[in-house]
């Protein structure tokens, strides 16, 4: 199977990459740094997937998926988060200031 | 244009990324994680292994993560309201 | 006490320090905020000297958070590369500290959750904790950036998503290494010696290439340095890039070992093309602060060059470019910081500052007898001792470009004797980073033993 | 004493002077008198041939070294700088907290840069020569005085950087600093960078655009004693090596071409800053030959500094006195200004090699060590348009009619005239007695008074004054001021233009930053 989570994740991030070259409004730049980070998290979490792997919740003699990579991702989703409202709260003021959020008229943005 | 460069860039590191790495995916858990597995109840005593690393092994990193929380909340607020002395 | 107090302790004290300014609607307690955010770093430092006889017979003091196994937990660990960059980062820090005393609580908060940030980086050797205190030192520096100017949310706004991005590049990394290896200690992953992907190597150079402002990744560096409120323009240049060069040194000389070797030819062209485009682009800037961003990319160009050299001496040189820059560049955008917000030719200045800003130039521009000769002459040993002597004429004459611009701002500086009020404590830092400069010139002997044997820990390619 | 005191002892003054009040001149010229003393008291330890070496340990260890050739320079060095303070109590009104600083660093670090016993040394030193000399340029602050001072600047930090690179690529091949490791590549680099410092021809043109803008004082530091640290580090360099031959090319060229320019100079300052590249032809020629060359060489470098400073504070006697510098208004001032002229008069004999003055002696034995005829016939039509240029001078400065506008002309002050004379009595002592001076540089004897040298002398008078009365009818005097200046401004406009550009460039948005981003990781994965 090709379309598993790890390939997915990526384009997930190729996505992103897209939307933020691609992209001119402040908004969809912001929505690019959230898709990226969304494909991260999903690359991660397959990393550590295993085929018939159990939940991590030690209950008996089974395979378990890897349980480090969900530990990191919860890290990464409140970090992920934290600069996402951070922007977009900038973004807010840029708004305020500026009364545009189109980077091209925004100059040296 | 932006477009069109965007895409083709994009592309490029698409077929660079997955032609350089050879993930395999749903394969056997790392070092790390069979040493999770094997010790993680009997040391931390929590069944939910993403839990004892969450709030014991790694507890580090989760002290991190609040404290970003605390900068985006004082970030947040400095930034709406202003840096009042 | 414990190496990890170097860290706990700054945060703890923001904490005390954000209650404290709670509690002031009831009662002013800027007295005990500032005492507070003072030994909130000078305890740090502290701690760090108390691990200097260890540190300096050469062993390394080691620190498992949690008392865990280091693939299971995070380790920290002291040695004397850390020690180096841990000493300039908290003395900087104090000095700065004291400059700022009069700004906000919020301010001293967000800048002890820097410095532990910063602390943070240096001390762990846990790939993914390296990136949660990034987090934490970019967070806070996206945040402190912000000044009362319009510009500065755009400033910081380009800022915030050039470091998302170097983050999740970094992170992409992380990933990618746990999935070939399963482990995330730096130590432990260098000792299996697997040469990594070129592509993990590169993903880790454009994030920290990012963090550091190397040139095609470098433009949040001028808009950030020139928009901050001074003392933050004097951390990001000081402190913030050189953490970002820290990285590359703990993580290419260890686990991308096999591929920074490889790529050495590359990375001194990236490195010159750093160091020629800073110098020529601060000459042309009208703003002080904007040339002196512009600057440090030229220095940091130099520092990346030297450290891409991989000998011992091209470390050696990289280290005592990264104090001589650091203690060079805090005076003067302390210095710019008094002088105020104008343009190079309309500087006002008084007689008090000129002094500093003069003797910082000169450090930065390389002249002997200050820190900033020492670090070039070392630099442009180790292009010749690889024989690139091409580099060591590039450096040169990247260092004549700077004589040009400091020089024609130190001229300005030179007349107008008029006299303003200062506060002392914003002038006693600026005194004493340009004392340090002319002191770590003329007897680098001070700093020279830790400075080899922190290159002898990287252990470069002789 | 230790010597390293002589160093010491200008830059502790310096670190004085700003918290002093209304003594300025005071302190600084206690602290040269200092620093001559102790230059003087290290003679019993030099005089039989003994040198001192002194190590100074820091992570780049200093050597300072003294032998007889490099003590008779420096007490020289230290004793003019007294002089020129002297001469700057009046001259210099303004600034003082600024320039009587700058000019005791000076005064420490080229003492420095004589004294410096191997590579690094040397080039520290003269690179902080360099820049406190710069300051010294900048002293007015004029527009013109600043680009004439980066210009002095961006080329003595070259000239800096060649030196550099030689040292350390004998470093990294020898593990010491020693001037006889250099090999064929950095040797070159070596003399490039001391020829830039020394102004010599292809890399002279920051020289008469730096040295008449200075103040007076400054002026003939820069000529008389600046200049010659390049000297003296080729001099230096030639003592353990073989010659080479594009240095005497250089030495010919230079002394043909600056004395041409000197001819047709209009500007009194000017003229002096031409003749100082024409004089470091001379003393490359004598270093570059052999070693009764070197020490002829060496011996003009010291009589230059002589008569040369001497020009200069003459020169700004009488721009301090009239306030013009253009030799078509100035004239007749004999009658208002006697002691300045006898003085000048003095220098200008020196300068254009009449006997009984320093400058023959010294040029005698240049000229003695020369060989082919070609240079003998360039080294006499040298002197001949020195000459030429200085009876040029003379005549206009001080003879002829008075302008109207002159005529309450004032003597120069006291102490000016102090330093004046000593100067002008020092040209005629070496002149008459060369041998205090020559006995410490050369082993042998030499015979200055012999035949064939007055008859030289003799000849390049004549040459000369046919050159001026030839000159004079072609009107090669009047012509228009020659100058680099223009060339340089030029330059810098199109540079500005260049720059701003590329600040456009640089400034583009958000997605362009993303888009280099990832450019820069797919180009290097690819490389």
């Amino acid at each position: 199977m090709i379309l598993n989570g790890i390939t997915v994740g990526i384009i997930l991030i190729l996505i992103g990459l897209y939307g933020m070259i691609a992209k001119k409004h402040v908004f969809k730049i912001i929505f690019g740094l959230i898709i990226i980070s969304t494909g991260l998290v999903l690359f991660f979490v397959s990393v550590g997937y295993v085929d018939t792997g159990a939940a991590p919740i030690v209950s008996g003699d089974t395979t378990y998926v890897d349980p480090l990579p969900h530990t990191l991702m919860l890290t990464t989703i409140v970090v992920e988060v934290c600069t996402t409202t951070l922007a977009l709260v900038l973004a807010l003021k840029i708004y305020e200031k500026y009364k545009t959020l189109d980077i091209s008229t925004l100059e040296d943005l | 244009m932006k477009g069109i460069i965007g895409i083709i860039i994009v592309l490029i590191l698409g077929v660079l990324i997955f032609s350089s790495l050879r993930l395999e995916y749903g394969n056997s858990v790392g070092i790390t994680a069979e040493m999770y597995i094997e010790k993680g109840v009997s040391e931390t005593g929590a069944v939910n292994l993403v839990t004892s690393i969450l709030a014991d092994y790694r507890v580090y990193d989760t002290l991190g993560e609040t404290i970003i929380l605390f900068i985006a909340i004082l970030g947040v607020s400095m930034v709406l309201k202003g840096d009042k002395k | 006490m414990d190496i990890i107090f170097i860290v706990v302790v700054p945060l703890f004290l923001s904490f005390v320090v954000s209650l404290m300014h709670a509690l002031s609607r009831y009662k002013k307690l800027v007295f005990f905020e500032n005492f507070l955010s003072i030994i909130g770093l000078l305890i740090p430092f502290l701690i760090l000297m108390s691990t200097f006889p260890v540190i300096s017979s050469g062993d390394t003091i080691t620190y498992n958070v949690g008392g865990w196994n280091p693939f299971l937990g995070i380790a920290l660990e002291m040695d004397s590369l850390t020690f180096f960059f841990s000493f300039i980062s908290l003395a900087l820090l104090i000095l700065i500290m004291v400059y700022s005393l009069s700004r906000s609580a919020k301010y001293k908060v967000l800048y002890l959750l820097m410095a532990a940030g910063v602390q943070g980086v240096l001390l762990t050797r846990d790939i993914f904790n390296l990136y949660v205190f990034f987090e934490i030192l970019s967070v806070s520096t996206y945040i402190l950036v912000i000044s009362e100017k319009k510009r500065s949310y755009k400033a910081s706004f380009k800022y915030l998503v050039l470091g998302s991005i170097a983050s999740v590049l970094f992170l992409f990394g992380v990933g990618i290494i746990y999935e070939t290896t399963g482990v995330l200690n730096i130590d432990i992953i260098s000792s299996m010696n697997t040469p990594q992907l070129k592509i993990t190597f590169l993903l880790f150079l454009t994030s920290l290439g990012i963090k550091s402002g190397i040139v095609p990744l470098h433009f949040w560096v001028p808009d950030a340095h020139s928009i901050a409120p001074p003392p933050v323009s004097a951390l990001l240049s000081g402190l913030v890039l050189k953490i970002g060069i820290y990285s590359m040194f703990r993580l290419f000389y260890t686990i991308f070992r096999t591929n920074f070797f490889e790529m050495n030819d590359v990375l001194m062209a990236v490195g010159a093309i750093t160091i020629i485009f800073g110098a020529v682009l601060a000459l042309v800037q009208k703003d002080l602060k904007r040339m002196l961003a512009y600057s440090s990319i030229n220095q940091i160009g130099i520092i990346f060059l030297a450290f891409s050299f991989g000998t011992e001496l091209g470390i050696i040189g990289a280290l005592y470019m990264i104090l001589a820059h650091a203690v060079a560049k805090t005076c003067l955008f302390l210095c710019s910081g008094i002088i105020g917000d104008l343009t190079i030719v309309s500087l006002k200045s008084k007689p008090s500052v000129w002094l500093p800003f003069f003797i910082g130039s000169l450090s930065l521009i390389g002249l002997p007898f200050t820190c900033g000769f020492i670090g070039k002459y070392f630099v442009c040993l180790a292009a010749m001792e690889t024989s690139n002597t091409v580099y060591a004429g590039i450096i040169l004459f990247s260092s004549i470009i700077s004589a040009v611009y400091y020089l024609r701002a130190s001229c300005y500086l030179f007349r107008i004797p008029k006299d303003y009020k200062i506060s002392y404590l914003m002038q006693i830092p600026v005194y004493i980073s340009s004392f340090a400069c002319i002191v770590l010139g003329v007897l680098p002997v001070l700093i020279m033993d830790m400075i080899e044997l922190a290159a002898k820990t990287l252990g470069g390619v002789i | 004493m230790n010597i390293l005191f002589a160093i010491l002892f200008p830059i502790i003054g310096a670190l004085i002077i700003p918290f002093t009040k209304r003594v300025k001149e005071h302190v600084s010229i206690f602290a040269s008198v200092l620093s001559f003393l102790t230059v003087l008291s290290v003679y019993p330890e030099v005089s039989n041939n003994q040198t001192i070496d002194l190590y100074i340990h820091m992570i780049l260890d200093l050597h300072i070294f003294v032998d007889k050739l490099n003590f008779i320079i420096i007490s020289l060095v230290s004793f003019f700088h007294i002089l020129i303070l002297v001469y700057s109590i009046k001259y210099i009104k303004k600034d003082h907290l600024r320039y009587y600083p700058l000019l005791l660093l000076t005064m420490g670090f080229t003492l420095g840069s004589f004294l410096s016993g191997d590579l690094l040394t040397f080039y520290i030193f003269f690179e902080m020569t360099t820049l406190f000399s710069f300051f010294l340029i900048m002293h007015k602050g004029t527009e013109k005085a600043r680009r004439a001072g980066f210009m002095y600047l961006i080329m003595c930090f070259i000239g800096g950087a060649l030196i550099l690179i030689s040292l350390g690529s004998v470093y990294v091949q020898e593990g010491n600093f020693e001037i006889y490791n250099l090999t064929n590549g950095s040797s070159i680099l070596f003399i490039l960078g001391c020829l830039i410092k020394a102004g010599a021809f292809p890399l002279h043109f920051w020289l008469p655009e730096a040295h008449p803008i200075a103040p007076s004082p400054v002026s003939a530091l820069l000529s008389g004693i600046m200049i010659k640290i390049g000297i003296y580090g080729i001099a230096r360099f030639f003592m353990v090596h073989e010659s080479i031959d594009w240095v005497v090319i250089v030495a010919i060229f230079s002394m043909l071409f600056g004395v041409i320019l000197a001819l047709i100079q209009s500007d009194i300052k000017r003229i002096l800053a031409y003749h100082s590249i024409s004089q470091i032809g001379y003393m490359l020629l004598g270093i570059s030959i052999s070693s009764v060359g070197i020490a002829g060489g060496v011996f003009h470098m010291i009589n230059h500094a002589v008569f040369k400073s001497l020009l200069f504070l003459c020169m700004g006697a009488v721009i301090y006195s009239t306030g013009e510098r253009r030799i078509q208004r100035l004239g007749g001032l004999y009658k208002k200004m006697p002691y300045t002229m006898i003085t000048c008069i003095i220098a200008s004999f020196a300068i254009s090699e009449i006997p009984l003055f320093n400058g023959f002696v010294s040029k005698t034995i240049i000229f003695d060590s020369l060989s082919d005829n070609f240079l003998k016939i360039a080294f006499i039509f040298t002197c001949a348009g020195t000459f030429a240029s200085f009876y040029k001078l003379n005549r206009y400065v001080f003879f002829g009619k008075l302008p109207d506008n002159l005529k309450s002309t004032k003597e120069a002050p006291k102490l000016m005239l102090f330093s004046m004379i000593t100067l002008s009595i020092i040209c005629v002592l070496i002149g008459v007695f060369p041998n205090i001076i020559f006995k410490n540089l050369y082993a042998g004897m030499f015979d200055f008074w012999s035949l064939s040298h007055l008859l030289e002398a003799s000849v390049s008078i004549i040459l000369g004054a046919l050159i001026f009365i030839f000159g004079k009818k072609a009107g090669l005097f009047d012509m228009k001021e020659y100058s680099m200046d223009k060339i340089y401004r030029r330059f810098t406009a199109s540079a500005i233009l260049f720059y701003e550009n590329i600040n456009k460039i640089v400034s583009k948005d958000l997605n362009i930053y993303i888009l280099c981003i990832l450019l820069f990781f797919i180009i290097l994965y690819f490389l």
